[in-house]
Order: C-alpha cells, then sequence, then structure tokens
C-alpha cells in the first residue's frame, strides 16, 4: 500500500458552500503538514466529493466511500441533514465518520461509527446560563434559528438556565437566511427582556445585530460558537459591538498549535479563519492522529477503534475527548467584541 | 398600368411537406385579384407568405419592384401591406379601439374616423373587449384595423366569413370602392361568385399549384370552375 | 310533434346591453331548425345559454322536457345535446383522431379505474366510433395529423365530427359553412340534411342564405337580441322586417 | 404485435435482469444508490408528468406531496411499528388525501394561477414538515431505523432492496403508462388543450383534474416512502421548493406529455451530475448547459409527445387499428 | 391611539412589502404583462446586487453612480438572457408550436437553465457567502417618527418603487410601446400582422424589466448589507406570488399583493411564532385565490 486514503464529503457548491470550501482549505493545511511530518512512511490522501449539502447527494457519496475499498475513514458532512443521511451508510458498512459540525442531538448515536468534534449545545448552553447567571441576569429571550442545531441551542440554554431559577421570557425561532428580522426584534423588546441569547452563523447574526442597532434595541446579545468569525464583525461594523459569546477557537490566542494554523490560512486568505474552519482542521488532524495509531493494522474497525479512543487531542479548538458515545468534550472560553475585534473575556 | 405586387416562382415547404409549388400572380396598381380554391390547398399559405409570417423556401416577392420575400413582417408592413388574416388575431384581451390604434402604428385620428364611419358597429363598441364581441364583428373590426394603415396592398383572406349577407354585399362594395383611393387588393375568398364579380384577374390553385388563372369575367364562366366551387345548386339566390 | 328543446323567455344581457332579449321558441323532434341574424343579433349568445356557457339573467330552457337552466355544460351535454364553435376550437396538438375520440369518450365516460382493469369494450366502443365519425367526415387520411396543421375547411369538419362522436339527441351548429365555397356548401348541406334524415334534430346558425333557405325546415329570425320572425323558410324570406334587418340588398 | 412483446420484455429485462446484473458484477454500493434513486425519480417524475404534461396543470408543490408520503412512511414506521407493507400503500393514501383536500379549492383556478396555488401550498406544506415539530420532529428529521419487511419477509441486500424499489416503481410506471396511454389519457390532453371545449363533450373538467391530481398524488407519496426506507432518515430539506422545480426539469427537459421522455429525463437529471463529479466546482453549470442545450434543440423535449404517442400506439402495441394489419390510430 | 407596537410592527410590514414590490415590478412587466414565463429574475436582481457591488469596491462612486450602473448591469443582462433563452424558441411560428403547453414550457427551462448557470457562476467568482459592503453605503440609517422607527432606506425604496410604479403605468397605458406590449402579449401572430416589431418590443421590455430588477437587487442589498449569489430566491418567490394575486398583468395590483404578504408577514409575527408568519402569507395567497380565481385585478376568460 503505497498510500492511505480518507474520504471527505462536504459541500462545495451550492447555497452553503462559502463552509465547505473552508472546510476543504483548512483540511489542506492540515493535511500538508501532517504528510510533511512524515509521522506516517506512506502519504495519506484526502477525497473531497461535493454533497451540496444535498441528502440525496450525500448517501450517494457515502456508498461511493464505502466502496472504495481503499478508504478506512470518512470526515463530514457539514449539515446535520445530510450527515445523517449518510450516517445510515457508514453504520451498515462499518467506516468511521467524523464530522467537524454536525449537531444534531441524535447523530453521535446513530451508532458507534459517528464521532464529532464540535461541543455539543448541553455544553455550550450551560456555559452561557451560568455566565448571565453570574451577571445577575434573570430575563432572556431565545432567539435560534429553525435547524436541529438552532433546536438544540435553544433547548442546551433553556434547561440549565430555568434549573438555575433563571426565566426564557420569550423563544422565538427563525428560518436560515431570513432577511428581515425586525418584527420579531420588535416582539422581542416588548416582552423587555434582561438579555438575549442568540443561536446563529455568522450571517444571519450579522443581520441580527445590525437590525437591532437599527431599532435602538439595547439589549446584551450572547451567542454561541458558530458565530464566532471576523466577517461578522465585518458585516455588522458597529452593530457588532459588545456581542457575547463563548467559543473554543480563538485565533488571537497565543498557542504555537493556534499560530500555526493561523499563518498557514492567512497566506491564501483575507480573513482570519473563524470556528468552523478550525473545526475542521481539528477533525483532520484527529483522524490522522487515529491513523498513524493504528498503522500498519489500519482497516475500518482498527481506524473506528483508534478515533474512539481520542483523549485530551489538542487541537486548535482546545482539547478533545470523546466520551462512550463519540461526543466531544471540549474547554469554552468567554469572548466579546470590543473595537472591531473578538477579545477574551474573563 | 405597373405591377405593384408580383409574385414569382414560389414555393414553401413545411417540414416535409410541400405547401406551395411555383405560384405567380401578379397585382397590378389599384388592381383586384383574387385567389380562389378549395379548403386546405394553400391559400392562406400564400398570404402568410407575403406578410412574411411564413418564409417562402422559394421564389420572390417583389413590392414595387423591391423583394420582400426575406423581410420580417413588421418591414413589410411598413413598406405597404397590410393584412386581414385568416383566424381574424385581433386583440382579445384589448378594447376595440386600442386594436384600431395598433393597427394604425404611426397613422392616427383621420383613419380613426374613416374606419368607425365604415363600420358604425365598432363606433358603437369602443370599449368593449374585442375578445367578447360576436364572430360578425370581430371580422368588421379585423378588416377595420388592417384599413387603419392605409396600405398600397390590403390582403383580405376571406373577409366575408362569418358576415352577415348584408355585410358581404357591403365588403364587396367596399373593396370595389378603395381602388378608386388608390388601393390594390389581394383576395381570397371562398365566396366565388362575388368575389369574381368585383376583380380583375383571378387565380384558381390547386394542391399548391396554380391551375387556372386569367380574366375575372373569362374564370366565372369557365366551366371548370363553375363545376368545382360554384357547385351544384342548393342555391337559390337569395 | 314533440317539442326538443323549448326555451321560454330567454334573457340574457352584458351591461346594458341586452345580447338576448325575451326570446321564446321550441325546436321540434327531427326537426332542422335554423337561426339567423345580423352580425351581433345574439345567435352565438342563445346557444351559449342553452349549451350552459353562459347562464341566462332570466328565463328558462327545458331540454327534452326537463329544466336544463344553470347546469354546467358537461352536465348539459350528458343529456344529449353537442355543439360545434363559431370561432373554431379544435384540441390543437392532440391528433385528428384523438380530438374525435374526446367527444366519444366524454359521452361513454372513462374513469381511471376502468381505464386500468378492463375497460377493452369500452375502449373499443371509443374506438370505432370515433373511426366511424373520421371516415363519415372524410379525414380518415388525415388520422394521425395535428389537428393544429390542419386547414380552415378541415378543421370545420373535425369539429363537427367530435360532436357526432357525442351521438347527440340534438346538434347545435354554429356557421358551419363560414370558410367554405359554394360546392363545398353544397356538400356540407347535403351532409347536414343526411345527419337530420337519420332523425338527428339540428339547430344552426349560418349566414349563408343559399344553405339556410334550402335546407332548413324551419326559421328564427333575432335582431338586437330580439325575435322578429319564426316560420317556415319561404315566409320569412318575404317577410319585410326581415329584409329590412338582415337580408339587406341583394346578395352573391 | 410479437414485436411490441419483444420490446416490452426487453424493457423488463433490462430492468430485472441486466441492472441488477450489472451492479452485482460491480459489486458496487453507489451504482445500487444511483439506480434506487434514479429509480425514485423517475417514478416522481411520472406521476408529475400525468398532472402537467398530460392534464396541463403546472405543478410547483410536487415535492411536498412526495414530503407526506415519506414522512407518513417514517412516522409510522418509527413511532407506529407500522412496517414498510402497510406503510407503503398509508403513504400514498395519504398523501393522495391531502392532494384531494387542497384540490377542492384549487381547481378552477387556470394556468399559471394554479401553479402558484400549488407552489403555495407546497409551501406550506414545507414549513409543517419544517415547523411542526411534535408532529414531524421538525428540522431534526426522522430517523426510521427498521429497514423494508415484505410480508414478514426481512430485505436487506442491496439487490434485495434494488428489486423491491425498481418492482414498486416498474408497477407503478405501468399504472401511469396505462392511465396516459389511453383514452383516459385524451380525455385529460383535452382539458390541457381547451377546457371549455372539453366541457361541451360532457367531460367533467374539475372531477377529471381533481382525479389527475389525486393519482399522481398517490404516486408522489409511494416515492416518498422508498425514499424514506431507502435512506433511513428524512428531513424537510429533503422537500424543499427546490426539489419539485427538479421534478418540474425532468418532466420539461424529457418531453412534457411523454411518459418515456420523462424516464429519460429523470434518469439524465439524476446521472448527469453524478457522472460529472469528477469535473469538480463546474459540474452544476455544465448540467446547466447541458439541460439549455436540450431544450434548446429540442424544445418539445428529448422525446416528445407526438413521436411518444407514436411509439406507444405502433411499437408498444397499445393502438387500436381501424383495418386489420394497419397501424394504430387510437387506444386499446 | 394605536399601540406603537402595533405602529412598529406596521412600520415594518410596509417597508417589507415595498420591497416585495419593488422586485415584484420587473417581474410583472416580463411575467405578467409580456406573458413570457421567466424563472430568471431572481439572478439578474442579483446580478444588479454584484455590478453595485464592484463599483462600490472599485472606486467608491456616489450612491446615485452605483444606482445607475446596477440599472446598465440589468439592463444588460436583461437583454442577454432574451437573446439566448428566449428569443431561440420563437423561431417555431406554426400553430401546433405556438399553442402547445410544451413549448411554453420549454421557455421556462431555459431562463431557468440560465438561471442556473448565472447563480452557479457568481458562487464560483463570489463564493456563496455575503460579500462585505462598505459599512457607508448601507442605506439603513434610522430615523424616528414618534415612537417607531424606520431607516432611510425605507424612504429610498418607498420614492423609487412609486417612481417604477408611475412610470410602467404610464409606459403600458399612454406610450406606443406599451400598446405594443400589451399586443405581443395578447396575440404574437396578430402583431405581426399589425406591423409591429415583435423581437424589438419583447427585447426592450426584457431590457426594462431587468433593469428594474437589478435596481431592486442592489437598493434591497443595501438596505439590508447582505449581496450573495442566492439572494434573488426568496424575494423572487415573493414576487411571484404578488404578481399573481394581483392578476398577473396588473402592475398596482402586484405593489398593492406585495404589500398585503409584507404586512401579513410582519403582523403574524405578533401573534404567532415566526417560523409560521410565512403559513399565513401562503393562507393570504390562497384565499384571494379562492374568491378572485384570476388575481386581485385580473382579466375575465374570454367568451366561447
Ligand atoms: N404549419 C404547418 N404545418 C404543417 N402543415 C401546414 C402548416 N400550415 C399549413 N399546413 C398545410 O398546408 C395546407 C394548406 O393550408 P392553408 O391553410 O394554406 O389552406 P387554405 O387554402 O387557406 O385552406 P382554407 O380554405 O381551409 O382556409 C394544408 O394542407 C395544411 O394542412
Ligand atoms: N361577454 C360579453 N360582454 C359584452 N358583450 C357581449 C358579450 N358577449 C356577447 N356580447 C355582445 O352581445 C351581442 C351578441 O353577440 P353574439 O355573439 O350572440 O352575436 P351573433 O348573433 O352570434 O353574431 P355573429 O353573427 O356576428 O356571430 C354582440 O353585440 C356582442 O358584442
Ligand atoms: C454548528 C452547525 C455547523 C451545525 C450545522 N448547522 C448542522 O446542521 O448541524
Ligand atoms: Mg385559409
Ligand atoms: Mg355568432
Amino acid at each position: 500500500q503505497d498510500s492511505v486514503k480518507l474520504g471527505y464529503q462536504l459541500p462545495l457548491t451550492g447555497n452553503t458552500a462559502q463552509y465547505g470550501q473552508d472546510f476543504k482549505d483548512a483540511a489542506e493545511i492540515a493535511l500538508t503538514k501532517f504528510n510533511a511530518s512524515g509521522a506516517l512512511p506512506v502519504p495519506v490522501e484526502i477525497i473531497y466529493e461535493d454533497s451540496r449539502s444535498d441528502a440525496k447527494e450525500g448517501v450517494t457519496i457515502a456508498r461511493k466511500f464505502v466502496d472504495d475499498k481503499e478508504i478506512v475513514g470518512v470526515l463530514g458532512d457539514f449539515t446535520s441533514t445530510v450527515s445523517m443521511a449518510a450516517a445510515q451508510v457508514y453504520k451498515k458498512a462499518g467506516m468511521v465518520q467524523l464530522s467537524q459540525t454536525a449537531s444534531h442531538p441524535d447523530f453521535a448515536k446513530i451508532s458507534k461509527w459517528q464521532f464529532r468534534n464540535i461541543t455539543t449545545q448541553d455544553q455550550e448552553g450551560a456555559v452561557n446560563a451560568q455566565w448571565m447567571m453570574d451577571k445577575g441576569i434573570k430575563k432572556v429571550a431565545v432567539i435560534a434559528e429553525q435547524t436541529d442545531w438552532g433546536q438544540s441551542v435553544a433547548k442546551g440554554f433553556v434547561e440549565p438556565f430555568e434549573a438555575a431559577g433563571g426565566e426564557v421570557v420569550y423563544t422565538e425561532f427563525f428560518n436560515r437566511g431570513l432577511a428581515d428580522f425586525r418584527s420579531i426584534i420588535t416582539k422581542l423588546e416588548d416582552q423587555a427582556p434582561d438579555a438575549v441569547y442568540t443561536g446563529f452563523f455568522y450571517e444571519d447574526g450579522a443581520q441580527f445585530l445590525k437590525q437591532m442597532a437599527q431599532l435602538d434595541a439595547e439589549i446584551p446579545i450572547y451567542s454561541t460558537s458558530a458565530a464566532y468569525n471576523d466577517q461578522l464583525i465585518e458585516l455588522a461594523g458597529e452593530a457588532a459591538e459588545g456581542l457575547l459569546l463563548t467559543a473554543t477557537f480563538l485565533p488571537t490566542r497565543m498557542d504555537a498549535n493556534v499560530q500555526d494554523f493561523v499563518t498557514e490560512w492567512d497566506k491564501t486568505h483575507d480573513h482570519a479563519p473563524g470556528q468552523f474552519p478550525a473545526q475542521a482542521y481539528d477533525a483532520v488532524n484527529i483522524m490522522l492522529a487515529a491513523v498513524v495509531k493504528a498503522y500498519p493494522d489500519l482497516t475500518r474497525e482498527s481506524l473506528r477503534d483508534a478515533v474512539a479512543a481520542t483523549s485530551d487531542f489538542p487541537g486548535v479548538t482546545g482539547n478533545t475527548t470523546f466520551d462512550e458515545n463519540g461526543e466531544p468534550l471540549k474547554e469554552l472560553t468567554k469572548a466579546s467584541v470590543v473595537g472591531g475585534v473578538f477579545v477574551e473575556v474573563e | 398600368m405597373s405591377n405593384i405586387l408580383e409574385i414569382k416562382n414560389l414555393s414553401l415547404k413545411i417540414g416535409i411537406q410541400d405547401i406551395l409549388h411555383d405560384i405567380s400572380v401578379t397585382v397590378p396598381e389599384q388592381g383586384i385579384v383574387s385567389v380562389l380554391g378549395a379548403n386546405g390547398v394553400g391559400k392562406t399559405s400564400l398570404m402568410r407568405c407575403i406578410s412574411g409570417i411564413y418564409h417562402a423556401t422559394g421564389g420572390e416577392i417583389l413590392l414595387e419592384g423591391e423583394d420582400i420575400s426575406k423581410l420580417k413582417s413588421h418591414e413589410i408592413v411598413e413598406r405597404g401591406i397590410m393584412q386581414a388574416p385568416e383566424g381574424r388575431q385581433i386583440f382579445s384581451n384589448m378594447t376595440v379601439l386600442e386594436n384600431l390604434v395598433i393597427g394604425a402604428g404611426p397613422l392616427g385620428r383621420q383613419e380613426l374616423d374613416h374606419v368607425l364611419a365604415l363600420f358604425p358597429r365598432l363606433e358603437e363598441r369602443l370599449k368593449q373587449q374585442a375578445g367578447s364581441m360576436s364572430g360578425g364583428e370581430q371580422q368588421m373590426l379585423c378588416i377595420g384595423r388592417a384599413l387603419m394603415r392605409k396600405p398600397k396592398v390590403l390582403l383580405l383572406d376571406e373577409p366575408s366569413l362569418g358576415l352577415a349577407p348584408r355585410l358581404v354585399g357591403f365588403i364587396c362594395e367596399l373593396v370595389s370602392k378603395i381602388r378608386a383611393e388608390g388601393y390594390a387588393v389581394l383576395l381570397v375568398e371562398q365566396n366565388v361568385k362575388a368575389a369574381l364579380r368585383i376583380s380583375d384577374t383571378a387565380s384558381v390553385i390547386e394542391h399548391g399549384k396554380i391551375v387556372i388563372e386569367g380574366d375575372a369575367s373569362a374564370l366565372a364562366n369557365d366551366p371548370r370552375v363553375a363545376e368545382a366551387y360554384l357547385g351544384g345548386h342548393v342555391h337559390e339566390t337569395a | 310533434m314533440t317539442a326538443i328543446l323549448e326555451l321560454d323567455h330567454l334573457t340574457r344581457a352584458f351591461g346594458g346591453l341586452k345580447a338576448v332579449d325575451d326570446v321564446s321558441t321550441q325546436v321540434h323532434q327531427g326537426e332542422l331548425f335554423g337561426l339567423i341574424g345580423p352580425n351581433g343579433a345574439g345567435k352565438t349568445t342563445l346557444f351559449n345559454l342553452i349549451s350552459g356557457f353562459t347562464p341566462p339573467s332570466s328565463g328558462e330552457v327545458r331540454f327534452k322536457g326537463e329544466v336544463i337552466t344553470g347546469l354546467s355544460a358537461h352536465k348539459i351535454a350528458h343529456k344529449g345535446m353537442s355543439r360545434t364553435f363559431q370561432n373554431l376550437r379544435v384540441f390543437p396538438n392532440m391528433t385528428v383522431f384523438d380530438n374525435i375520440s374526446v367527444g366519444a369518450l366524454g359521452m361513454i365516460g372513462v374513469g381511471p379505474i376502468s381505464s386500468l382493469f378492463g375497460g377493452k369494450a369500452r375502449a373499443k366502443d371509443i374506438s370505432e366510433r370515433s373511426y366511424e365519425m373520421l371516415e363519415r367526415v372524410g379525414l380518415a387520411d388525415h388520422a394521425d395529423d395535428l389537428a393544429a396543421n390542419l386547414s380552415y375547411g378541415k378543421r370545420k369538419y373535425l369539429e363537427i365530427a367530435r360532436a357526432l362522436a357525442m351521438k347527440p339527441d340534438l346538434l347545435i351548429l354554429d356557421e358551419p359553412a363560414a370558410g367554405m365555397n359554394d360546392s363545398e356548401t353544397t356538400e356540407l348541406a347535403h351532409f347536414i340534411t343526411g345527419l337530420n334524415k337519420e332523425g338527428l334534430t339540428i339547430m344552426l346558425v349560418e349566414h349563408d342564405m343559399g344553405l339556410v333557405m334550402g335546407i332548413c325546415e324551419r326559421l328564427v329570425v333575432l335582431a338586437s337580441g330580439r325575435k322578429i320572425a319564426d316560420d317556415v323558410p319561404a315566409v320569412v324570406r318575404q317577410d319585410p322586417g326581415v329584409l329590412e334587418a338582415y337580408l339587406g340588398g341583394d346578395e352573391g | 404485435m410479437s414485436k411490441s412483446l419483444l420490446i416490452k420484455l426487453g424493457l423488463l429485462v433490462l430492468a430485472f435482469a441486466l441492472i441488477p446484473a450489472l451492479l452485482v458484477g460491480f459489486d458496487k454500493g453507489y451504482y445500487y444508490q444511483i439506480a434506487t434513486i434514479a429509480a425514485i425519480f423517475m417514478l416522481l417524475a411520472a406521476s408529475l408528468h400525468l398532472v402537467t404534461g398530460v392534464a396541463g396543470l403546472l405543478h410547483l408543490g410536487h415535492a411536498a406531496l412526495y414530503g407526506v408520503g415519506a414522512y407518513v412512511a417514517a412516522i409510522l414506521g418509527a413511532n407506529h411499528g407500522i412496517g414498510f407493507t402497510l406503510g407503503l400503500p398509508l403513504a400514498g393514501l395519504s398523501a393522495a388525501a391531502i392532494a384531494f383536500l387542497v384540490a377542492l379549492p384549487t381547481m378552477r383556478l387556470m394556468s399559471i394561477y394554479f401553479a402558484v396555488a400549488t407552489l403555495g401550498i407546497g409551501q406550506m406544506l414545507y414549513l409543517v414538515f419544517l415547523n411542526w415539530v411534535g408532529l414531524t420532529n421538525g428540522p431534526n428529521g426522522v430517523m426510521l431505523f427498521s429497514g423494508i419487511n415484505l410480508f414478514g419477509l426481512e430485505i436487506d441486500s442491496d439487490l434485495g432492496i434494488y428489486y423491491v424499489v425498481a418492482g414498486i416503481v416498474a408497477i407503478s410506471i405501468l399504472v401511469l403508462n396505462r392511465l396516459s396511454h389511453s383514452y383516459y389519457g385524451n380525455a385529460l390532453r383535452s382539458l390541457r388543450e381547451d377546457d371549455q371545449c372539453a366541457s361541451a363533450m360532457g367531460i367533467n373538467v374539475t372531477v377529471m383534474k381533481i382525479q389527475a391530481f389525486v393519482i399522481s398524488a398517490f404516486f408522489a407519496g409511494i416515492a416518498g416512502a422508498l425514499w424514506a426506507y431507502t435512506t433511513g432518515y428524512i428531513s424537510p430539506n429533503d422537500f424543499h421548493f427546490s426539489q419539485s422545480i427538479l421534478i418540474l426539469t425532468m418532466v420539461v427537459v424529457g418531453g412534457l406529455g411523454s411518459l418515456p421522455g420523462v424516464l429519460i429525463g429523470a434518469l439524465l437529471l439524476i446521472l448527469l451530475p453524478e457522472a460529472l463529479r469528477s469535473v469538480g466546482d463546474i459540474r452544476n453549470i455544465i448540467v446547466g448547459v447541458l439541460m439549455f442545450s436540450a431544450i434548446l434543440f429540442l424544445p418539445k423535449g428529448l422525446f416528445g409527445e407526438v413521436s411518444a404517442l407514436n411509439f406507444a400506439r405502433r411499437v408498444l402495441g397499445q393502438g387500436w387499428a381501424a383495418k386489420k394489419g394497419e397501424k394504430g390510430i387510437g387506444w386499446k | 391611539m394605536l399601540d406603537p407596537y402595533i405602529l412598529q410592527q406596521l412600520a415594518i410590514g410596509l417597508s417589507l412589502g415595498m420591497i416585495y414590490a419593488l422586485m415584484a415590478i420587473g417581474f410583472t412587466l416580463i411575467f405578467g404583462v409580456l406573458n413570457v414565463v421567466n424563472f430568471a429574475h431572481g439572478e439578474v436582481y442579483t446580478i444588479g446586487a454584484f455590478a453595485g457591488l464592484m463599483a462600490i469596491s472599485a472606486f467608491g462612486p456616489p450612491l446615485l453612480v452605483v444606482l445607475f450602473i446596477a440599472l446598465a448591469a440589468g439592463a444588460l443582462a436583461g437583454f442577454g438572457l432574451e437573446r439566448m433563452a428566449f428569443r431561440p424558441f420563437r423561431r417555431f411560428s406554426d400553430e401546433a408550436s405556438l399553442k402547445s403547453r410544451a413549448m411554453r414550457e420549454a421557455t421556462l427551462m431555459s431562463s431557468l437553465a440560465m438561471s442556473i448557470i448565472a447563480r452557479e457562476a457568481m458562487e464560483m467568482v463570489f463564493g456563496s457567502q455575503f460579500q462585505t459592503v462598505d459599512l457607508a453605503y448601507l442605506i439603513n440609517k434610522p430615523i424616528h417618527i414618534g415612537p417607531i422607527t424606520i431607516v432611510n432606506g425605507d424612504l429610498i425604496i418607498l420614492g423609487v418603487t412609486l417612481l417604477m410604479l408611475g412610470g410602467l403605468q404610464w409606459l403600458l397605458k399612454k406610450s406606443p410601446i406599451g400598446l405594443s406590449i400589451r399586443a405581443v402579449s395578447n396575440n404574437a401572430l396578430g402583431a405581426k400582422y399589425c406591423g409591429i416589431n415583435t423581437d424589438r418590443t419583447i427585447i426592450i421590455t426584457f431590457v426594462i424589466g431587468s433593469a428594474m430588477g437589478a435596481l431592486a437587487g442592489i437598493l434591497v442589498g443595501l438596505y439590508y448589507g447582505a449581496i450573495f449569489p442566492s439572494m434573488g430566491f426568496t424575494p423572487g418567490i415573493k414576487a411571484f406570488v404578488a404578481m399573481v394575486m394581483g392578476g398577473l398583468s396588473s402592475v398596482p395590483g402586484a405593489v398593492i399583493s406585495a404589500i398585503i404578504l409584507g404586512l401579513s408577514e410582519s403582523l403574524s409575527t405578533s401573534f404567532m411564532p415566526s417560523v409560521w408568519s410565512d403559513m399565513v402569507a401562503y393562507a393570504f395567497l390562497l384565499l384571494t385565490l379562492i374568491f378572485f380565481p384570476q388575481g386581485l385585478f385580473g382579466a375575465r376568460r374570454e367568451r366561447v
């Protein structure tokens, strides 16, 4: 065998291509570095397939990867919907699938073959709830996108927050890509919460923040790591000031790993990497580390066990350990937008 | 008398079907020429070729010496040929007045008055939606619309279709009358007797070919015409 | 003689215009009935009232003794009335044969179930009836042509064949001879009288006086929506009102 | 007659022997997957063909009815223990029932008005899939753990699943073929051409339109159930408006009114993007360009209605001939 | 005195409605009035936004110039679109083709194909993410009127919508070209017999309609600060719905329906979860069609 092959299914075209392209770039950085390091006697190769965020294509690609006997493990997909549909194939065929972002509460539970390295909202929501409690915030409105992820954002926050004695005065979901949040904001203001907890990606986030500012709604906004992206600030400008969020990845952090990645990334991009490419970078590295561990007896089965055994893997998004369900346990950092940049806060 | 419209050796193929074959017809200035023939022999197709709706696959069409067979339909209208087509092709969603105005192109008021004087029914119904008019009323509109342009050559494809007997007579008179105003008319008519009475010359088409042509009065007495088109008589002239 | 169709004070107004104004008459079983009148007199509108395409403003239509005012067109068709349209309505992108078959199948009735299971007998019925009509109007050579590619005159016959395929008791023809020359009209006259001889009641609108006077047994004359005459052709032709309103000067 | 029989047999052999043989030969789940998806979309396209191609009603919400079938099958299977054998017909019937309900008020709408009404209905159903969390599990979708179980027989192998899907799709398409290539189809075509005129022929226009719409929805529902059972996980996105457009594209590119054309269209639009994977990110542009050229050169479809009807009458021997030994002109 | 909350929601609804209307106007001219099924209008809208954006980032001209550049880009796009996706199909002039559904839907497909190609190409070139827009160009500066807040963009969009509406009404009702457009849409063959240059009329309509669409694109892009390749999709559907609700060929009808849609969305958000607000908009659509099968201002069917 002269190389090790991995598959990566991700959206390279279509509405979500911007995310898939970032994943691919991040994965390439990780792969190049790995192959140069000589950790394995043979090079590793990643085969990218475009799923367009369409479940039909997602399962077809999964079958294709499964057919290719040389492929030992798979990364992706981006959205949970496609990851979940493809997971049925990997489950049946017995191939490890590590998604950098799939956040559906049931994803990792599908079978022993599914893993993800993105924090679950049970974790992130609890941290945010505690953060607000610490600041004495009692009345919160929750706004999240109407996806499986958004649902889990709301649920992950509301449960611990209410358990801690807080009150959720208003919960609202919106369809991803909603252009106009003003009706929701007006309604939200009417409920006079002390803070808003939000589950959105940076594009929806920028819209929301701008329109909050437009309507002079001066309410502190908390968000998740999904909003962590320089482009949020670029799109929202002033309106992003004061946004509070939890994150696992800070490109400004003075950690060798992080700086390595950021430097490489900056060579080809004019924005610092956000949360998502960092997730992909880590996912690929976790997979590669597992490949090294399983080598030379590299089979789909042995690779799976090696992935499952990942413990305290030092990535750019913090240390990753998979629990028995394939869920990651991670450290979360708190950050805020101050003067047009994300800064870590205590 | 010079010829205003000359059709020379025209042929038309649609798909594999030979629709017209080697047709030649000449319309002199201020002349009235009819084209006769049974159903489906290609009269309408000929008229469509002249108006540029179909493009002939062979031969030429000369208007005052200029070949117009390759021109687009609107250029042909601009050069002075206007048709009252088969199937009327009025603008059914628009009002009668709008229909007439569109027909007029750059011309205006005067022609409108002229046409409305000819067809008082149209004047009564200027604001009515053209599609809701009766069949005969639509036919009047169709002819009226063609007159709005003051064309040099007026093409009439079965103008009497759907008109009451009284109006058929009126149209015949009208055709004879407008020649004095300088129009030349090419007429397709099923009402063979009436057509031959007002025309100078006539051609009879069969299967896309001209089989008989000549002076209208001669054709009216031609036994072949009488047999083919004037039929055995259920007809007692009304 | 029994009346197959009775019109009772039928009126239809469009805005201020009374297109049909208080018309009453009867069509008898087996009759060849003519309806004439100047353009815009209301003939087509009257047909539309009878066949259910336009609801009357007031008045009543009875067909075979049954009141059919207000029924929808397809129900009236099922009672045995079929019609052609003045402004030629064929199904342009269907073949000639398929056009005719619609007339037959409309009456015989097809459903998804019967079309799936068996239905062979019905299909045979429809096919044969359609083919019979196809031959009868002499379009057999064109069976496979799209109706849109037929010339005007052939479409007329196609429409008639389609109406006949419905095997109606009353056939309503709106200007069937329009666009036909004298000899073709003569042929058509034979065709229509032939149908009538077979016992079919026919109602006919036509501007070709030769045809109307030659074959109709009785004529009703409309002018401006009102009935101005109702008699045998010979009498109607001499009626000064009719002469004045309709026939006008001489005509070829 | 014998020629037509041969062709029919040939098609059957192709679907039931040759394709599986090829698939087994290559031992590729990938090909099975494509064959299965292609089969499902052939059924979707064939069912849309009945409403849009034959009856002429531009339908922009077909994917939503497909979704109803998928959700019914998945929810029944996941939460109520109702398996494939019963779930499949129930999925079809539910989609048909919903279609019937929405058809009642919309069937008198003409042309684009009808199209927009179906677009609206499709979007409303999509919103239900997405937002009625209690019923559909909302954006989380439904996972269906049970596989295809046909009258107690667990079907697990790729080949078995292919046979089940292909068999159901083939039967459905035969039914749709019968409906569109028959006098019933002619009745529907007459509505498309001129509904007022059709009503003068004694055709109950509203009832016919509803029938076509409901039958088509039934088969869309069946396709939905097949999708749910073959992927094991469904979510609202699978039934988005863009899927309706995809199905419509298959129908139009293949040939409005032509069943064989529509099947070719479906096959092409599933296979082409897959075949073009190797060209990378521009594959969708290429699909667009090919689609454009196809429609440019063959605006009536790859296999237009006129040829399709002739094909059915002559070659498949469904036509009725007026005289012995003549070519068929009507329908048997 | 109305509750300021409701007033604010009304203001938002109106502004949403005006945005839909802005897009619906050009769409209605091409699709509704000219009666040509055009599925690529959303991409023309997007092209307008990108053209404006490129102008902004290239040389930062005044807003008015940006708008003119978008207009010009739209006109060009409309011209190209008509040439490529519509004109070729007019070579079929026989009756069977003219009356065939397949031929009619063929332009639907060709325009759909063009829209796929255009969108994918824009994604290749620009990526599918929101583009960053110089914040100074955004037209979302708040204006407070009593208890409610609107933005300067609302006034600009209102002005442009009124201008377009008035302009189009004049064009369609009073100018010869408008008469030609209506004639061609009603009966293209008849128009040929009347000496109308149908090709030119159609091109002009496309150019005007597309220029309006592109202007809508850049305005809405700057209004929300969101310019991305698939930005035309959602407003495209809403504009389509508004056009049909209005009766296809009536520009004021489309504008009124667009406002109804905008209002119903924002007001329904007050009473139910926002994810359901589209449900209300579509329910309005269905109700309208049930009571007005030809839309609010549609023409009646022809007599037999
Ligand atoms: N676009 C077309 N495609 C195929 N055939 C056509 C087409 N147009 C006309 N034809 C055929 O050409 C022949 C001549 O038709 P045309 O309409 O010119 O006849 P016509 O003499 O005007 O007949 P009528 O007196 O019935 O109006 C007919 O057989 C018709 O079927
Ligand atoms: N829907 C309508 N709206 C307005 N006016 C109408 C409508 N339908 C018919 N009319 C008018 O009613 C009158 C009668 O029309 P109808 O078609 O019945 O006449 P007709 O006797 O058939 O004439 P023709 O011999 O010309 O066909 C006409 O003046 C017509 O313009
Ligand atoms: C965090 C997100 C990337 C999750 C992703 N949106 C999903 O669909 O599951
Ligand atoms: Mg003719
Ligand atoms: Mg009439």
